[in-house]
């Protein structure tokens, strides 16, 4: 009788498709799945913990380091939950840029999904395009606010300074040459075959098990649930803009992947209304007139906004003096991860870097 | 057709590879920087009020500042960055009341030796004692002749009322 | 917001319930039948957010909950003793608890009773004490 | 210039001959000088082609490739060979040292031994044998038990994973790729390459044979290891296969013979489909040997072409695509030469 036995593989913490320090046992029946068991903490900096240890406001940069791929995002988030706890209106004109530099950032995020899913599925040159645009991106961020990727531009009452004169032809010109990139991707990437093949039908999740398991962002959107908080629970001014929610049907890797491609599209097109009824503002402030040092009231806040990899949000407890009592944060990825074994039984080593990649982490996330 | 989006993507990267680079060739080629760039930093002395706003608003502890006062004036010894914990966040610079703080366009801020890392933009040693007192005292007359000339103009305005 | 009308249609059904500000507070032995029907009665099929946070002399656990895809949110908070520092694990109500809850026990050393996998998750396994309670203390970085 | 290399071996054979010693000994000296021509030729073509991906990976990922070290970035790949041949070797715990060190050593044979039949050019195969293309297929398939020796000494689960993958891999694809040369030999009557050669002189094979040269062309690029067939090295998934513990030169090694097996499919297939040394359209004043590189470096483009395209595809997949569509296609590509030639044949063709 021939006997076989399952054998263990450490895939990680160095590994170049974990994107990041993020270790899988696999335990394998030749190269197929039995069990994936993911060990996160590598990159744990207690950031929750150094919050409390800082002022509200200095507690912005440290957001940036969450998901670091979509900065601004995060910024977002942290200063609309303080903003919610003490009921700060901010200027009409930081609204806007907020929401032109966020959907930026969201691209920006979706570029390096798409980009290296290519890569993970070896596909190097679909790894390169994508990063090319999101280096134009960059570029704007370093105009805007000096830093290309950690840009801790928001502040608590608005942005620290008025987007400068030289980046408005910048984002026009981007604007104008993004959907003919996105072309290229889809040309590239979704319609070969073999990469179709690889992810067609593969790691489904259901759309049942992916509202069970908390699962959000492009990942459950994928599944088939139109649940996008843009939509569903508009925050900062989202619902003045005219943009639809991609879903996928049957909740596989390519649905995903898919998905991230058409939002970058619809990200685009919110851009876009923005700017113009940006230019139509009269200009004016940008910060809203918040005392220098700040002390919310006694109390707390759980504010989410959607991140670029699902449902970000800030849970903020104050206790009147000026640094946070606690600050909580709810990463997408850290949730998003959860599932990974579950998606990946049965399968082939190959698809697990599929799946995984399809999931779209960002480790800075998921070890907060 | 099966096949159809292979070609498609040769064609994609056959036309890419006739297309103009974006590499940017960068010791010979100079990237242009932004204006709000968060290079390295730079401190104008004069302007700087040493008031400690920018050590205050720093979130990571970067700025070690050291002071002495002279004749009830502050003045900067020691403006020293620790630049390896620096988030690059810019509250420092915002938070300057005198705009004494900026950044420079400067991004090559990589050293060999750790000692070398922190970024020291003010080092001076205290003044000696002889040098304070004469200041101190010249002060104090200053002081007293301010004080006095105003008591002989208050008189007169008080006289003059 | 519709979280508000089920505290009160359910503050009549729960003693302890004590409305404050759309947030329903429940004590933790009768936090998972309040789950239970959360979900199958009012719907609020996502567990978005769960998280605790050290007052001191006791824990709160505090679970937010949504309606996918309406999107309607509603907090529940449970109190709990921080000598016995216990709560009934939600996983049988929503699995995504899982990770959520061994991250609290991870950094705050609440035990979850019925947790299938209840072990560190962020940080090592040889790590003592759990750092994001308000008394740990711990001595290092780079100020020593 | 046509027959440049003919009469400088010519004329070494004469200058050997002087000396009035026994033939075999000529012979001996001959062979020598021959095997150590190709290898030059050999390494400083994979030298080469390192060069030659990175450009045409950066041309295609819209920048410039290496352009740092030496004129136009020439002399990259030199630099970087020396820098691994300075480099040191770690052979890992647990390791088992001869076979280990053995792999690196072996895996440039067989690319060599085959390029001694290869007919460079009219009259320029350093050994002109009569079983040329057998002699080929049964070589090349030796390099199989190197990776695989490569990866099980490594003691290394990558390594091992690699290794079964590409045992599994060749194997599988070595089959169509016989079959599909079958079709090219059925038509010519030979295995003789040089005369393969000759019997293109009206059609090139790929023309006659144009699903053989597909199927070939396929089982190259899966037999080379190359993308979209990478899985042996599949560095997103086991690393780097068998070379994952390899350092310094052992690692040069593989990555060079990677390229000479490029270069040998390549040349291959310009013999066999592309009519090898033949100039197309009459365009003699190209030298033979001279059309014979710019056919492989046109197959070698290719490859390199469809390395910067595609994903890679699984291991199943891979299988399921060698078994149930590659060998069925070359068997009814056999079949239909076969009943096309009696066709002819009996037409009077």
């Amino acid at each position: 009788m021939l006997r076989t036995e399952e054998f263990t593989l450490n895939m990680g913490p160095q590994h170049p498709a974990t994107h990041g320090v993020l270790r899988l046992i696999l335990h394998l029946d030749g190269e197929t799945i039995v069990k994936v068991e993911p060990v996160v903490g590598y990159l744990h900096r207690g950031i929750e913990k150094l919050a409390e240890a800082r002022t509200y406001t200095q507690v912005i940069p440290y957001t940036d380091r969450l998901d670091y791929l979509a900065a601004m995002l995060n910024n977002l988030g942290y200063v609309q939950a303080v903003e919610k706890l003490m009921g700060i209106e901010i200027p009409e004109r930081a609204e806007y840029i907020r929401i032109i530099v966020s959907e930026m950032s969201r691209i920006a995020s979706h570029c390096i999904a798409v980009g290296t899913y290519a890569l993970d599925l070896g596909g190097f040159t679909g790894f390169m395009y994508p990063f090319r645009e999101r280096e134009k991106l960059m570029d704007m961020f370093e105009m805007i606010s000096g830093s290309r990727m950690t840009h801790s531009y928001m502040r608590i009452g608005g942005v620290a300074a008025d987007l400068p004169e030289e980046f408005y032809p910048a984002i026009k010109k981007f604007l104008k040459e993004f959907p003919s990139c996105v072309d290229e991707y889809d040309g590239l990437i979704t319609g070969n075959e073999i990469f179709q093949a690889r992810t067609k039908g593969v790691g489904v999740l259901s759309q049942e098990k992916a509202v069970q398991y908390s699962i959000s962002g492009p990942t459950l959107r994928g599944s088939g649930v139109n649940y996008d908080l843009r939509k569903a629970r508009p925050y900062g001014i989202y619902d003045r803009f005219d943009f639809e929610v991609p879903v996928g049907e049957k909740g596989d890797c390519f649905d995903r992947y898919y998905c991230r491609i058409q939002e970058m599209r619809q990200s685009h097109r919110i851009i876009e209304q923005a700017l113009e009824q940006l230019e139509e503002l009269p200009g004016g402030p940008v910060m809203a007139k918040v005392p220098k040092v700040l002390k919310p009231p006694k109390g707390e806040v759980y504010h989410e906004i959607e991140g670029a990899k699902g449902i970000l949000g800030y849970y903020v407890v104050s206790d009147g003096t000026t640094k946070p009592y606690r600050v909580h944060i709810r990463r997408p990825s850290f949730i998003n991860l959860d599932l990974l074994d579950e998606m990946c039984r049965g399968w082939k080593i190959a698809d697990v870097v599929a799946i995984l990649g399809s999931i779209d982490i960002v480790l800075g996330e998921v070890d907060c | 057709m099966f096949g159809s989006g292979l070609l498609k993507g040769l064609a994609i990267t056959w036309k890419e590879m006739l297309t103009p680079k974006v590499t940017i060739q960068y010791p010979d080629e100079i990237y242009s920087l932004p204006d709000r760039f968060h290079g390295r930093f730079k401190l104008d002395k004069d302007a700087c009020i040493s008031c400690g706003m920018c050590v205050r608003a720093c979130p990571n502890n970067v700025i070690k500042m050291e002071t002495e006062t002279v004749a009830r004036k502050k003045r900067l010894l020691k403006y020293v960055m620790d630049i390896k914990y620096c988030l690059f966040c810019g509250f420092c610079v915002e938070s300057c009341p005198k705009n004494a703080l900026g950044y420079e366009k400067d991004f090559e801020l990589a050293q060999y030796k750790l000692d070398k890392v922190p970024l020291v933009l003010v080092d001076e040693e205290p003044l000696p004692p002889e040098e304070k007192e004469r200041l101190e005292a010249e002060a104090a007359q200053k002081i007293a002749a301010a004080k006095a000339k105003k008591e002989a103009s208050g008189g007169k305005d008080k006289g003059g009322e | 917001m519709e979280s508000n009308k089920v505290a009160e249609q359910l503050q009549e059904y729960f003693q302890s319930i004590g409305n404050n500000r759309k947030v329903l507070t429940v004590s933790p032995d009768e936090l998972i039948p309040l789950m239970y029907r959360l979900r199958d009665e009012y719907e609020f099929n996502y567990l978005t957010d769960e998280t605790a946070v050290d007052y001191g002399d006791y824990f709160e656990v505090i679970y937010n909950l949504s309606r996918v895809p309406q999107g309607d949110i509603l907090m529940v908070k449970t109190k709990v003793d921080k000598e016995k520092a216990e709560v009934p694990s939600v996983f049988e109500v929503w699995p995504g608890a899982i990770w959520f809850e061994r991250e609290i026990f991870d950094l705050l050393g609440i035990k979850f009773t019925n947790h299938p996998d209840l072990r560190r998750i962020l940080l090592d396994d040889s790590f003592e004490g759990h750092p994001l309670r308000k008394d740990f203390q711990w001595v290092g970085g780079r100020e020593v | 210039m046509e027959n440049i290399f003919v009469n400088i071996s010519g004329s070494i054979r004469e200058l050997i001959g002087v000396l009035g010693l026994p033939p075999l000994f000529n012979e001996a000296v001959m062979i020598t000088v021959k095997v150590t021509g190709i290898l030059l030729f050999i390494v400083l073509n994979a030298l080469w082609l390192v060069y030659m991906e990175r450009k045409v990976a950066g041309y295609i990922q819209c920048r410039y490739g290496p352009n740092r070290v030496g004129p136009k970035g020439l002399l990259q790949t030199a630099a970087d060979i020396s820098k691994l041949i300075s480099k040191e070797i770690i052979i890992p715990s647990g390791a088992d040292k001869i076979l280990f060190l053995l792999a690196p050593v072996l895996i440039f044979t067989p690319p060599l031994m085959v390029f001694m039949v290869v007919p460079f050019g009219q009259n320029m195969a350093a050994v002109d044998l009569n079983i040329g293309v057998f002699y080929f297929l049964a070589v090349a398939s030796l390099s199989t038990v190197i990776f695989w020796i490569a990866g099980w000494a490594s003691n290394n689960k990558y390594s091992l994973l690699g290794g079964m993958r590409v045992v599994a891999q060749m194997i599988s694809y070595e089959l169509p790729m016989v079959l599909a040369v079958l079709g090219v030999v059925m038509i010519t009557g030979t295995l003789n390459m040089s005369d393969i050669v000759r019997a293109q002189e009206n059609l090139w094979f790929i023309f006659a044979q144009p699903v053989a040269f597909l199927i070939y062309f396929i089982a190259g690029v899966a037999e080379c290891n190359r993308v979209p067939f990478d899985l042996t090295e599949g560095e997103s998934e086991i690393v780097a296969g068998p070379f994952t513990e390899y350092s310094g030169m052992g690692f040069a090694l593989f990555f060079l013979a990677e390229y000479t097996n490029v270069m040998l499919v390549s040349f291959m297939a310009a013999t066999l489909f592309l009519g090898g040394w033949l100039a197309p359209f009459g365009l003699t004043i190209i030298p033979g040997w001279a059309w014979m590189l710019i056919k492989v470096y046109i197959m070698i483009f290719l490859f390199m072409w469809l390395r910067w395209t595609y994903p890679r595809v699984r291991v199943d997949q891979l299988m399921g695509f060698g078994w149930k569509v590659l060998v069925p296609l070359s068997l009814a590509n056999i079949f239909i030469t076969g009943v096309a030639i009696k066709v002819l044949d009996k037409m009077g063709w």
